[in-house]
């Protein structure tokens, strides 16, 4: 469809191997730096935050009417919304939420669109050019809209927004796979592999794959980022996950009119999800940077 | 000849490139002149440093720290910086680098690129006339770049230059770009053409055009050149003078004709027996053992004693001073010419 | 070149053929039954039945397909069972609204980004670089909704003159309709007022909307800067003394766009995404507001046109940017 | 006088060469274009020739890397082509390949000792000491010790790094080794040494070697004969002696005149061939014509030479030599040169 970006030449195989290395690299880059340490703190809130917050019942239907619209205080740290509900308690949940909704989609991604993606290159052919254009199908619509015809036709829920959103985000891994494993392919060692006689299996999986990896990662790092917001706008629409259980989209959606009077609400849901989405875009993007050869000096 | 002064004169030349590792010190303490009139071959093996100083003399460092002087013409080119580099660079030296396809940018037509190169070096002209809207208000200008720019490629042997100054590189064969490379590196006249590997992408055929064209081209504009090679056929070919550089040192520099009948160095020596040439039957051909030297850690002393064949006992402990030997033109750093520590030590 | 051209439309026509039978997949044979779902909750087993004869959803798959794939080439994208109205004139309707808006917010992306993403290779890893970054990192993370909802809550305190909701006043009537996009139908009726209040309106949404892209520009451009920059050609350049600013303005700029310039579908892909929450938050009559209403009453029918001309949309402007670029780059192998 | 342990009858590869909107095949690059070649038990075969052509596609048709277009390839007597799979991995055993980067050619995420012992695992050789007996047997043989075997590839010199791909294309116990280029990436006091570990082994393993590579001076050292190649096509086959001191073909003569002599003593007869190789010379008359600096016939632009026995063992295509017409060179020195 669009035209075919150049595999990144060598790709992986001049990636570093030695750990030091790469913490070497990534020490001189301090975005990314900050990156790694957000994400490791929202990870942490994210396991460990549902157990220490305050209203851990505000998270499961309880409503209080008699707090509703507290400003921030000492006891509701960032106030209340309509119903009563501790907004902190309901952030700190919701980032277990997103970031498990996240994780899932991108392992469901990664699960079909890697072994898609390689196989697509390794056979090249007809087997190439029947996967590539189911691709560029899903590639022309926007994961969103796409995601949200499916949430729609799926029903509601949070199961239902994981199934949307990762069948709308295998390709892009495949794409990448498939780029890396062409790239791969001009290289000597697979072709000494092929000369001592190995199997195509044993190629893909002992010479092939493993040298994919580190560039999947990297994707997913920053694909982390985006399917939050993906998800989040599909809650915020009302197609994704569904109340009572807190969701960041869900939270802006509930406290947007009532943004004159309650401003916190909309703002602290938003604020964190900034936050997360932040971290794994500032970390993404200076692994990019570290092991895309293309930006080597 | 002897009595002017040279052209270029590289003293005490230090590199350092910090990385993961620590630093590595990539040349040490580099000597080297280049004289009027010469063809000064730099040969050496990978990592032996002999680009690092070329690039030097144009002040062209991908970073790092450049310690030590480079005169040329009386000018010391690591001091200077902003437009008066640039300005040096584009009337001084002319660079061609070993890949030709990769230095010809891809998407501006060979006419582009030359009457840049030439406006820039004969007229010194503002960068925004260079720039595209440039283009209508120098027209004058520009027309007279063009004239050149096809006497330039007549120069080097480009047929039908007027036509080809519309095409684009990709419709250059390999050899037609290392030829229109050239054509840009004359257009500003320089008194230096700096050749990195200017053939080692080519074949032998096409080799042999580009190194005829060198050297003629040198010989009639009288210019001086820089050619720097791992072949020490190339410069059998067509160099004056070589100076061999072993792990960013200048071990032994001489007239092609001492280098090739009696070559000084025990590198110099390893490297000329490691070539096949006629008469080798099998088992004549030696290599040096070992491996070349790492810049993190390299070897004390001489940087060549882990792999000499004429070791001597101290030599691994400071490096050896350079040595003149028959007259002043042929020079070697190595503790075999240094006679009074040689007789102290044989005494010890 | 024609060629090219030629293997570019055959793709096109598969991939719009792909798209199609998608869409129809996720109408027909995913759970929910749409026809109890059109039929409402207290419709009978009968009336049910009846509706699925009268749809046509009796019949086999193949046949429900060929139905629905010949609607669709006459133009009949079928009708909305909420609103009863067809939804073909709908799209017709809310799209340039949309269209207007992705477009001044690619323009507002195309026009920072570029710069940002340039500043950031020429100060590589030094602070312009790392401020750069941030920002435009800082811009790609902003949920664009939320975005939207604080830049209303911010502008409705301060600025009066700017709007926060809606694309023109209630009251007044709109240029006259010639392409449907505001901007364009007052320029062309020479109506300066309307031009005025148009971009207004245009203003907040279309800022809110270009983040995104604002940061994948930026993003694309100082990798594809970074990688020029780093080139043996810019090398050469530098030897033969062409200046600093030539080189990063005419030499590596020039590369690094054309290789931008492939990305162009990338960014109007995410534009379109954001277009559909930016719009719901600014009450943007376009095809965003019109999908999330589908989406939000089960309404398959516009959700599947919304689909299938955001997909055509997409592919066109694919099309465009691989013309495009093959008229640019010299280099281009068509046959390869 | 003993079989050939290899024999190449009219090997052709074509690349086909696709355009159009549906991507047809609408021409072919004719990278190797009919080569007959045998080694026997013992030798080394030099293929020389400047890139493009097709020197290197020989030797991976030859291993089956890829399919050949046409032709034969007969090893120890059987036709590779009649054999099935099982078979086919069999063969695989006793040929190998060492490439020309060494560091592209070793997976960068396996030890020295995985790259070395994978051979061995793939085709069930013995147990797992007695692979590593042989991993160390081997590492040793091509002058590395067991303390490598657990390092990377990328912590060793290009030239160790080839002799860990000499050591993983011995694993199998071959009789011919293809070596493509296997020196020219290295520093030449590199070079040397690893040609004389070939030589080596040859020795020791009683191997045979199919030596590619462009540069003419390392197989005139190491080559037992050699066939020059242009365009696909061998264009002069002769014993190295033979090729060296007698050259008929003008394309070799050129080649030989412009090679770079590491000598003060230059070829006085230097010829410089212009233009450059290019596929659109195949076709009607001799591929070399349209560069050739002989005087020319008629024939040369309307008929293709064969590769024809011009004495014992020196084979030559060109017309001019089958015709015994003198070749007539001018040289840059303005002489001329008439091929004795």
């Amino acid at each position: 469809m669009s035209i075919e970006i150049a595999p990144a030449q060598t790709a992986t195989v001049q990636q570093e191997h030695n750990l030091g290395r790469i913490v070497y690299r990534f020490r001189q880059t301090p975005l990314s730096l900050v990156g790694l340490a957000m994400v490791v703190f929202i990870v942490l809130v994210g396991i460990f935050g549902p157990f220490f917050v305050p209203f851990p019942e505000d998270t499961t239907g309880n409503t209080r009417m008699e707090a509703r619209l507290s400003e921030p205080d000492d006891t509701y740290f960032w106030g209340t919304d309509e119903v009563g509900r501790d907004v902190f308690s309901r952030t700190v949940v919701a980032t277990r939420t997103s970031l498990l909704i996240a994780v899932i989609v991108l392992v469901i991604a990664i699960a079909i669109g890697v072994p898609l993606g390689a196989i697509s290159g390794f056979m090249g052919g007809y087997v190439d050019e029947a996967i590539m254009r189911i691709t560029d199908i899903f590639l022309t619509v926007p994961a969103l809209v796409l995601a949200m015809a499916m949430a729609t036709a799926l029903g509601s829920g949070m199961v239902n927004a994981m199934i949307a959103i990762s069948l709308v985000w295998w390709p892009g891994f495949a794409r990448l796979t498939r780029g890396q494993v062409l790239a791969l392919r001009e290289q000597d060692f697979i072709e000494s592999a092929r000369a001592v006689g190995a199997s195509s299996p044993r190629i893909i999986f002992r010479h092939v794959l493993p040298n994919v990896l580190s560039p999947v990662l990297i994707k997913a790092s920053t694909d982390m980022g985006f399917a939050i917001l993906v998800a989040a706008g599909l809650g915020f629409i009302g197609v994704g996950v569904q109340p009572p259980r807190p969701e960041w989209g869900v939270m802006i959606s509930e406290g947007r009119n009532m943004l004159r009077e309650a401003w916190w609400i909309s703002v602290f849901p938003g604020a964190a999800m900034f936050i997360t989405v932040l971290g794994f875009n500032l970390l993404g993007d200076g692994l990019r940077d570290i092991f895309d050869p293309r930006m080597r000096q | 000849m002897t009595t002017q002064k040279p052209l270029v004169q590289i003293n005490d030349l230090h590199l350092y490139f910090d990385s993961f590792d620590g630093q590595s010190h990539v040349l040490d303490g580099v000597n080297l002149t280049v004289n009027r009139g010469d063809i000064l071959g730099i040969v050496g093996e990978t990592g032996s440093g002999k680009t690092m100083t070329a690039l030097s003399i144009a002040n062209l460092m991908p970073g790092g720290k450049l310690t030590g002087e480079v005169w040329f013409d009386g000018e010391n080119v690591l001091q200077k910086r902003g437009a008066d580099l640039r300005r040096f660079r584009a009337s001084r030296l002319g660079m061609i680098f070993q890949n030709p396809t990769t230095n010809l940018n891809p998407v501006f037509t060979i006419g582009e690129l030359l009457i840049d190169a030439i406006l820039t070096q004969q007229y010194d002209v503002a960068g925004w006339q260079l720039m595209s809207v440039g283009k209508w208000l120098n027209r004058g200008l520009r027309k007279q770049a063009r004239e050149k720019a096809i006497e330039l490629l007549n120069l080097v042997g480009i047929p039908d230059p007027a036509q080809r100054l519309s095409q684009y590189p990709h419709e250059f064969s390999g050899g037609q770009k290392q030829r229109v490379l050239i054509a840009m590196a004359l257009a500003g006249d320089p008194d230096l053409l700096i050749a990195d590997e200017p053939t080692t992408a080519l074949d032998v055929a096409i080799q042999a055009q580009i190194l005829r064209l060198i050297q003629r081209i040198v010989e009639e504009r009288e210019m001086s050149a820089l050619l720097i090679t791992h072949d020490m056929g190339v410069v059998a070919k067509i160099c004056t003078r070589v100076a061999v550089m072993y792990g960013g040192v200048v071990v032994e520099d001489a007239p092609i004709e001492a280098i090739f009948s009696n070559p000084q160095h025990p590198y110099t020596r390893g490297l000329l027996r490691a070539i096949p040439s006629d008469e080798m039957q099998h088992g004549d051909l030696q290599g040096i053992p070992g491996s070349p030297p790492s810049f993190l850690s390299p070897p004390s002393g001489c940087r060549f004693h882990p792999r000499c064949p004429e070791r001597l006992e101290h030599c691994h402990i400071a490096p050896p001073a350079v040595v003149h030997i028959n007259d002043e033109s042929h020079s070697v750093a190595c503790y075999l010419h240094t006679d009074e520590k040689r007789k102290s030590f044989a005494r010890d | 070149m024609v060629n090219y051209i030629l293997r570019r439309l055959i793709l096109i026509v598969v991939v719009l053929f792909g798209l199609s039978i998608l869409t129809f997949v996720i109408t027909r044979i995913i759970p929910a039954d749409p026809v109890r779902l059109a039929a409402g909750p207290r419709a009978s087993d009968e009336q049910v039945e009846a509706l699925r004869v009268q749809y046509g959803y009796d019949k086999p798959l193949i046949e429900q397909y060929i139905n629905y794939i010949t609607d669709v080439l006459q133009g009949d994208l079928g009708s909305s069972v909420v609103l009863r109205r067809e939804v073909g004139p709908d799209l017709q309707r809310f799209f340039p609204a949309t269209l207007e808006l992705v477009i001044a917010s690619l323009l507002i992306a195309v026009a920072v980004g570029i710069p940002l993403g340039l500043i950031s290779a020429v100060f590589r890893e030094q602070w312009p670089d790392h401020l750069a970054r941030l920002l435009s990192l800082g811009g790609v993370s902003l949920p664009s909704f939320w975005l939207a909802i604080i830049l209303q809550l911010l502008i409705a305190f301060s600025v009066s003159w700017i709007p926060i909701t809606g694309r023109y006043p209630r009251i007044a009537t709109p240029p006259d309709t010639i392409t449907g996009m505001y901007v364009i139908d007052s320029i062309f009726a020479l109506d300066f007022d309307a031009l005025r209040t148009t971009l207004t309106y245009l203003l907040l949404p279309a800022i809110c909307l270009s983040f995104g892209a604002l940061a994948v520009v930026a993003r694309t451009v100082r990798a594809d800067t970074l990688e020029v920059l780093n080139t043996d050609y810019i090398r050469t350049a530098r030897a033969i003394g062409v200046p600093e600013i030539v080189i990063v303005l005419k030499y590596a700029l020039k590369n690094a766009s054309l290789n931008t310039l492939t990305q162009v579908g990338l960014f109007f892909g995410f534009t379109l995404t954001g277009s559909v929450l930016v719009e719901s938050v600014f009450s943007w009559p376009g095809i965003g507001t019109y999908a999330v209403t589908a989406a939000l009453n089960k309404d398959f029918v516009p959700l599947m046109g919304v689909t299938l001309l955001i997909g055509f949309a997409v592919v066109v402007i694919n099309l465009l940017t691989d013309l495009l670029y093959g008229v640019l780059n010299p280099r281009i192998r068509y046959e390869s | 006088m003993t079989d050939p342990l290899l024999e190449v009858r009219g090997l052709k590869k074509y690349f086909p060469v696709r355009g159009g909107p549906l991507r047809r095949v609408v021409a072919y690059n004719k990278a190797v274009d009919g080569i007959d070649l045998s080694i026997m038990p013992g030798e080394i075969v030099g293929l020389a020739g400047e890139s493009g052509s097709g020197k290197t596609t020989v030797g991976r048709t030859i291993l089956l890397l890829t399919k050949p277009t046409e032709g034969k390839v007969i090893f120890e007597g059987r036709d590779l082509a009649s054999l099935n799979a099982r078979e086919l991995n069999r063969t695989r055993e006793r040929m190998q390949i060492v490439f020309q980067n060494p560091f592209s050619a070793l997976n960068p995420r396996m030890t020295v000792r995985t790259l070395i012992e994978e051979p061995l695992l793939i085709h069930k050789m013995g147990n797992a000491k007695e692979r590593d007996q042989r991993v160390r047997e081997l590492i040793a043989l091509v002058g590395l010790n067991d303390e490598h075997l657990n390092r990377y590839p990328h912590e060793f010199s290009g030239g160790q790094q080839q002799r860990i791909g000499i050591a993983r294309a011995l694993a199998l116990n071959p009789k011919l080794l293809i070596l493509d280029e296997p020196t020219s990436a290295l520093d030449v006091s590199v070079q040397a040494t690893i040609l004389n570990l070939l030589l080596d082994l040859r020795e020791k393993l009683d191997l045979s070697y199919l030596f590619i590579s462009h540069d003419l001076g390392v197989l005139r050292y190491i080559c037992d004969r050699i066939g020059v190649m242009y365009l696909g096509r061998i264009v002069e086959m002769a014993s190295t002696q033979e090729l060296f001191e007698k050259p008929q073909h003008p394309y070799t003569i050129s080649l030989l005149s412009a090679a770079p002599r590491p000598t003060l003593q230059q070829n006085r007869h230097e010829i410089i061939l212009q233009g450059e190789i290019s596929q659109s010379a195949i076709g009607q008359g001799c591929r070399f014509s349209p560069r050739c600096p002989a005087t020319q016939i008629d024939t040369c632009k309307t008929d293709e030479p064969s590769l024809d026995e011009w004495r014992e063992g020196h084979r030559v295509a060109c017309h001019l030599t089958h015709q015994n017409l003198p070749l007539n060179i001018v040289t840059v020195s303005g002489e001329i040169y008439t091929g004795e």
